[in-house]
């Protein structure tokens, strides 16, 4: 049996899909041949033909619109953007008429967007964006960051099969990565964070490119005696606010990462409600660790010095430790 | 057209009582166009409608009495009171609801006729806009995709001098908005949108080219919009010489006076209809104004297809972790 | 001396800064001849000319981009949206264009974008936006919301003087509520909250629509014993965390109000900063009052029972004072 | 033209040996339109060029050792390592610098075009873009209202037969994307962008008719991208006598000819100024690449052009509250 990075999982995932239920189609900029920028849907045109792998013209607007339209009438898009960054040019499709859809007149919209996100590649300014706040803030919209293979391929299961829209993280720092085995992924459920790492001492709450960030954190701080739990919420939009709680009745302390950047990022949503739900079980603030307030530079000692790591998340927790 | 005109004259007059609220746009002007362009679609098109096309609602079976429970905001109207007005097209008829942000609907019409032909289904689509949304690079991205994609698409924009205050010496500086069509290689005429006739043969060639896969057709419909952009607006800005030569161009009076000299209807028999019509109209509104109103709670209501109650964060006092 | 509505204190900012600095200018929908949708440029054209009122196509991507250029040249645009929700349509030029031009090349962009917020005014989905945390999390964008007249007039200065681009937060359903005296208002300085209100029991951070709401609310309770400190921060980006911090050091309790949906929102990251850095100074969780997770429906009860008022303000003071 | 190809072919060798990173776009086989639309502009016309446009930005002033220390991310470079590759254009040049975020520009060179006539000078804007980027609703937004505004615009569209992987028959469906012009209501022509002179004399009537007030034109230079979109690409999609075809077609070799035709120009000439040209670029790479890289510090700097120390809200631990 042989293991599949990230990106290999979200094609197995579309095969699979697209396989299982004629109404999923792909949709996106350079798709076809070419298989798209980072090669998602690498053989998919000559496996499912021209009706079920549609290149378009360069307007994400257009792409999004079309989505709609077709998951209305029943079929089942999934829309990739070149880059999530590019998403903001078709946000309104999102924000007002995907969002809104179900609300208003009790209509399915069925839609996956797919949007390659987040640094750590030297991407700069417009190759780089972490969105998600954009969309956790839109009522109407579910949201996933899967951060392993496995997650990647379960989550787009569910995400296609999910009758409401869905935007998909994807990270391409993650792509390439690891590999995971593959066999027996299954759908997996929206609104269940999983437990990358048990711990007692504090607990991290992450999701996306940070988890395994959190995860080489935590291996530092057991090497001096810290045992760290590391949650990987893999869905945002919902969360697993449930998980978290119990995780700090254990802890009592909480630091929450993200590669997006701080302010009024999703963090806050989640820093806030546990600092309310959990205020009696706190041994010390929730803290955040996150970009900083920039946009993304290019230049990578600069991008580092911007984005969150291992090294930033591990003096967090030391501080955390200590308080 | 007459049931149209006179479903809108009594909205305006429950609009100047307070019974019915928010904006109130009327497409007194334009129902030549709106009924010819959706009379010859067949029982399986589908109608992508915007904010003046109370006509093609009715010709594609919209009942006043649905018109009114949602003009009503009634808990029976098919929004149920979260949206208002023209916004109609529930969930397994052939009629897209329409969101307020001008030319977004242009892209899912696309995607609905795109999504047809995967369906196999031979199904022509029908959408306008306004001269003013003809602004909005939305529409743009439509039309050249539908182009690509040679997709049955009938594109009319209704030319109706205005889009609210703005008259369409500020919109665009082309001669005939139909010359854009040549700009996406697909063929373009402007009629003239108060004679129904004209309209309907224009569109009818469209749809034969659309189910021939000969791709789309771009429509300009010449009219005026009779009122202002909505009630409240007393449109001064519009000459009154202007206005005043328009009526003579009503397109109902003219198509009586085609029925007459055609010796398809007497004045009689129209007098006999019209006032069929006002009956039907003047009960809808009876049984819309005893429909109940929507309970306010409703209003949180459908956000999503599908959620699950331990989904939501709880906030505030009471909440227990589930066991 | 007259007194102004916030309306007309927005049109006062703008007269007197065009009349002071012959690079500002207004560009938005229906500007001109008009005053636009809400009045807040009447007379200007007349005043100023059309060199310097400039009506546009629909477009609001437009807008923005050509006011981008037109600052990047050392003019001063200030860009009306004729409702806020319209912004998505231009998302990306501010998003990823005017947000990082310093910061790429060391390029000023002093640009305005005003835009109509808000419910409570029967709006419907696409008419009643709070928009604030799509650019709260964008860094370059400084972000003001206004609560009384005196502030629009004096934010307004400041964010036309602003080197960077502004995105101003008015509201409607404050346009025409209150009056102030105008005479002496200078610019107001961003980061700076006004303590609306001064008490020791509990602390209401808030900010635009919901500052008048929770005075109600802190009225009401005054009547039952509890001086309730209502904190105004008026500027969003900055914020004055520093007011809030003090204010808690006194009340150890505060409570987070703003009118846009709660999951994300802005509040979010406010009670996030202060329940870190007030940890130890609070003896009850900070709670947050904010619209419930949905679009904003239509009908006029339903849109009460979705957004936050004096009433639900008071309600959750109450659980706070007694945590 | 041949100081931009013989920059690029060394940009190649320096990405191959990895001393330059991220995206790797040249305009090779784009010369003769870069360079022949830019070299009629006047000193005080404006240029906002696209991601090909190296030709342009050397004619505007640019200096080899300006463009080297901007692709090696120098701290001297023009975005000091925040952003990469042509991304440049200062405060106080002539030239303002791009994003991504394709066609974003344009609606900025309109804003352009109307803050120069604002200020009373008569100065035409040059701006380019893809084939592919004309898909864009920006694009569509920005054509439209420079012709309602009559601003002297010249739109460029350099037609290089694909974008990215997606050939032009995937992208639109007229004949000549030229014929978008008249749809506007401006000229629009479509020339032969290998051939310089034909270029440049197309421009130079532009900007003539743009001087005289009679507003924007559309120019359609059809060429091919002699390599791949970027060069990590190995575009195999081309097919490789299209490839060969073209290559006997190179603007830069037409040129020549046309130089030595006209005797203006010798062989030995040429040489000459070829050796001086490498010697320069030769130079400017060992000045680029013994310039210091920015701090990774520096990567937070400059955000805003305006920004109190005070209005950043602490993280972690150590803070005080001000006095
Ligand atoms: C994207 C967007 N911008 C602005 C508006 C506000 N608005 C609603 S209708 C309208 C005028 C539309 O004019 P037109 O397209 O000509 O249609 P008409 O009302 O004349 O039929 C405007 C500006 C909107 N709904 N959407
Ligand atoms: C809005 C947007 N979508 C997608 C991209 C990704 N992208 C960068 S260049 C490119 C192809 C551009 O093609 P064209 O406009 O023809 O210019 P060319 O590169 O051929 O000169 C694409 C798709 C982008 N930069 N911006
Ligand atoms: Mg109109
Ligand atoms: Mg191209």
């Amino acid at each position: 049996m042989s293991e599949a990075t990230y990106i290999a999982a979200i094609r197995e995932a579309l095969v699979e899909e697209m396989e299982r239920d004629a109404r999923v189609f792909c949709i996106g900029e350079d798709i076809g041949h070419f298989g798209g920028a980072f090669k998602a849907t690498e053989g998919l045109l000559e496996k499912f033909g021209r009706g079920r792998v549609v290149d378009t013209p360069i307007a994400e607007g257009l792409i999004l619109g079309v989505a709609i339209g077709a998951a209305v009438r029943g079929l089942r898009p999934v829309a990739e953007m070149q880059f999530a960054d590019f998403v903001a040019c078709g946000f309104s499709q999102l924000a007002y008429n995907a969002s809104t859809f179900h609300y208003r007149l009790g209509v399915s919209v069925p839609m996956v967007v797919r949007l390659p996100s987040g640094g750590h590649v030297g991407g700069g300014p417009f190759h780089s964006k972490n969105p998600e706040a954009w969309f956790t803030h839109t009522p109407g919209l579910k949201v996933v960051a899967p951060a392993t293979p496995r997650d990647a391929k379960g989550l787009l299961l569910s995400a296609i099969r999910d009758p409401d829209p869905v935007i998909y993280l994807e990270q391409k720092y993650l792509y390439r990565r690891e590999k995971d085995e593959l066999e027996g992924v299954e759908a997996i459920p929206f609104g269940r964070a999983s437990i990358a790492r048990e711990g007692q001492h504090a607990t991290v709450v992450t999701y996306a490119n940070t988890v395994s960030m959190a995860l080489a954190a935590a291996e530092t701080l057991a090497a001096r005696g810290y045992e760290i739990e590391v949650i990987d919420l893999r869905t945002l939009v919902p969360w697993d606010w449930e998980t978290v709680v119990r995780s700090v009745d254990k802890t009592g302390r909480v630091l929450v990462v993200h590669e997006a950047t701080r302010t009024s990022g999703f963090g806050g949503e989640i820093a806030a409600t546990i600092a309310d739900l959990a205020f009696d079980r706190l041994d010390a603030p929730v803290r955040r660790v996150a970009a900083l307030d920039t946009p993304t530079p290019a230049e990578k000692q600069m991008e580092s010095y911007v984005l969150p790591d291992a090294d930033k998340i591990e003096a967090a927790l030391t501080d955390l430790l200590l308080y | 057209m007459i049931t149209s005109r006179r479903i809108e004259r009594r909205v305006i007059d429950l609009y100047r009582q307070g019974i019915i609220t928010g904006g109130c746009y009327t497409g007194i002007g334009n129902e030549a166009t709106s009924v010819a362009t959706a009379f010859p679609l067949a029982e399986h098109d589908v109608l992508v409608p915007t904010h003046r096309d109370m006509g093609s609602h009715v010709v594609r079976g919209h009942t006043p009495v649905q018109i009114m429970q949602q003009y009503l905001k009634r808990a029976t109207g098919q929004t149920r009171g979260k949206d208002s007005s023209l916004h109609m097209g529930r969930e397994g008829s052939n009629i897209v609801g329409m969101i307020s942000h001008l030319a977004h609907m242009a892209p899912v019409a696309v995607g609905v006729a795109l999504a047809e032909r995967q369906l196999g289904r031979n199904s022509c689509v029908l959408t306008t806009v306004g001269d003013g949304a003809t602004s909005l690079g939305d529409f743009h991205e439509a039309l050249n995709f539908a182009a690509v994609q040679k997709l049955p698409v009938l594109f009319v924009i209704v030319n109706n001098q205005y889009a609210y205050s703005t008259p369409v010496s500020l919109q665009y500086a082309c001669d005939k908005l139909s010359d854009r069509a040549a700009g996406y290689g697909m063929p373009g005429e402007t009629v003239d949108g108060t004679d129904a006739v004209e309209v309907y043969d224009a569109a009818r060639r469209a749809y034969t080219r659309g189910r021939r896969g000969e791709g789309p057709t771009l429509i300009e419909s010449v009219t005026m919009r009779a009122r202002g952009h909505s009630e409240h607006d007393d449109f001064k800005y519009v000459p009154s010489d202007l206005l005043e030569a328009w009526w003579r161009w009503d397109p109902i009076e003219r198509f009586e006076r085609y029925l007459e000299e055609h010796h398809v209807m007497t004045a009689e028999e129209r007098r006999s209809v019209g006032e069929d019509v006002d009956h039907e109209i003047e009960r809808a509104i009876d049984i819309a104004r005893a429909d109940p109103m929507p309970t306010p709670e409703s209003g949180a209501d459908g956000v999503y297809r599908y959620w699950e109650p331990r989904w939501t964060v709880p906030s505030g006092e009471d909440w227990e972790l589930e066991p």
